[in-house]
């Protein structure tokens, strides 16, 4: 069984966010039993081992979000899952703030939770973000990701 | 999205992203066709003198990941996405 | 490298609570850049498919409050995790309340997800909770755990 | 906690909980020692009447997890714990 399409939301954001609301909100729309969620922050130090000043974080507005979705609704059917939220950020973020947070519910707690864990790679690797780390004023494009 | 009919000459709209847009100076440009020749993806990229299409780089038309070799119409959006590296 | 007492924060809740802002206080009063978080609420089915008017959850104060610091902090030194939150409702509870929440937070996100998973995993097994399903007014005492 | 120089009579505090204070009809109780002799756990379990001790039922003496074999104490905080079903 398919996904209904409001069972699949996703939001771009370019302003500072906790998530919690957001999160709240969306915990709100849906009564499944499990929720499993991740949130991503930004380090203090860059990839290098330096301080890290800010974090730049550009994306393709549309594909992306298409991308996005289609992962989500291959990675709900494929582990049984119901729903899935995703909350990104762009824009220039400081340390501490959030990334990405990453939402999946279900019915059982080991699907939701290893949804959750792929939906996430999935943002990662198949989604057209982009990284910049800015530190003593120089920006430095991310070439890959952070180990798992 | 074919616009051989009109009076513009026929033109794609080519989009770079992060580290490509650094190394180009640029993030959108109108590029002509040379029809009525059929054009690639990668044909237009060699007309940017950006260097070889690097491998890990991916192409997309019209918002649709596609081959390098994917053929372009007038209209077309063609973006050059480096590695993908958010979430 | 032992966490330290305050990494470890656990409240047992006899009221209704989403939970939601206990979870953005503990955020705060961290860093770390991953955090995997899990929330599980009340099924509105009793384990034998009928529908379920309550469940009720006791526990054995002290010592469970006790045996989850010690699982967690076994659990986040194993996992190389950094703090630790535990949510768990005891009570009356209706269908769609939030039962447990876990969270723990660490530099990478397969830590974070790991032991968040094997928290929970430890607070179905190795806690003194126990769970009574209210159907047409009779309550049941469970037996075992919702499978994984 | 060995109230043995007081006056009271030794006893230990028995806690029932969940399924097994249903079947017993109580939650907690003061259960007389018969001291000098040392009793453990199980010996106080029988003295409650709730047939065999379940396998498993684990025993916490002062909110710590042991034995059914373990002895006690006067005064002495005795509870027996289904099996869990938290989380």
């Amino acid at each position: 069984m398919l996904p209904k399409p409001d069972e699949v939301q996703i939001v771009i954001h370019d302003q500072p966010i906790s998530g919690v609301l957001q999160l709240d909100d969306w915990l709100r729309s849906q009564m499944d039993a499990a929720t499993a969620i991740f949130m991503g922050r930004v380090r203090d130090v860059a990839m290098d081992g330096r301080p890290l000043e800010a974090l730049e974080l550009s994306h393709y507005p549309g594909l992306c979000e298409r991308l996005i979705e289609a992962s989500a609704r291959q990675l709900l059917q494929h582990h049984g899952c119901r729903c899935a939220f995703v909350l990104h950020r762009v824009g220039r973020l400081l340390p501490g703030e959030l990334i990405v947070l990453v939402a999946v519910s279900a019915d059982r707690r080991g699907p939701a939770q290893r949804c959750c864990a792929a939906l996430l790679e999935a943002l990662k690797h198949d989604a057209p973000f982009w990284k910049r780390e800015w530190s003593n004023g120089v920006g430095t494009w991310l070439s890959e990701n952070t180990p798992l | 999205m074919n616009q051989s009919q009109s009076d513009a000459p026929p033109s794609v709209k080519v989009l770079l992203f992060a580290s490509l847009r650094d190394q180009a100076g640029w993030s959108e440009r109108c590029i002509a066709l040379n029809a009525p020749a059929v054009q690639t993806a990668r044909e237009i990229w060699d007309q940017l003198e950006l260097g070889d299409l690097p491998q890990v780089v991916l192409v997309a038309i019209n918002q649709d990941i596609v081959s390098a070799d994917h053929p372009l119409q007038a209209g077309d959006e063609l973006a050059f996405l480096p590695p993908f590296t958010g979430g």
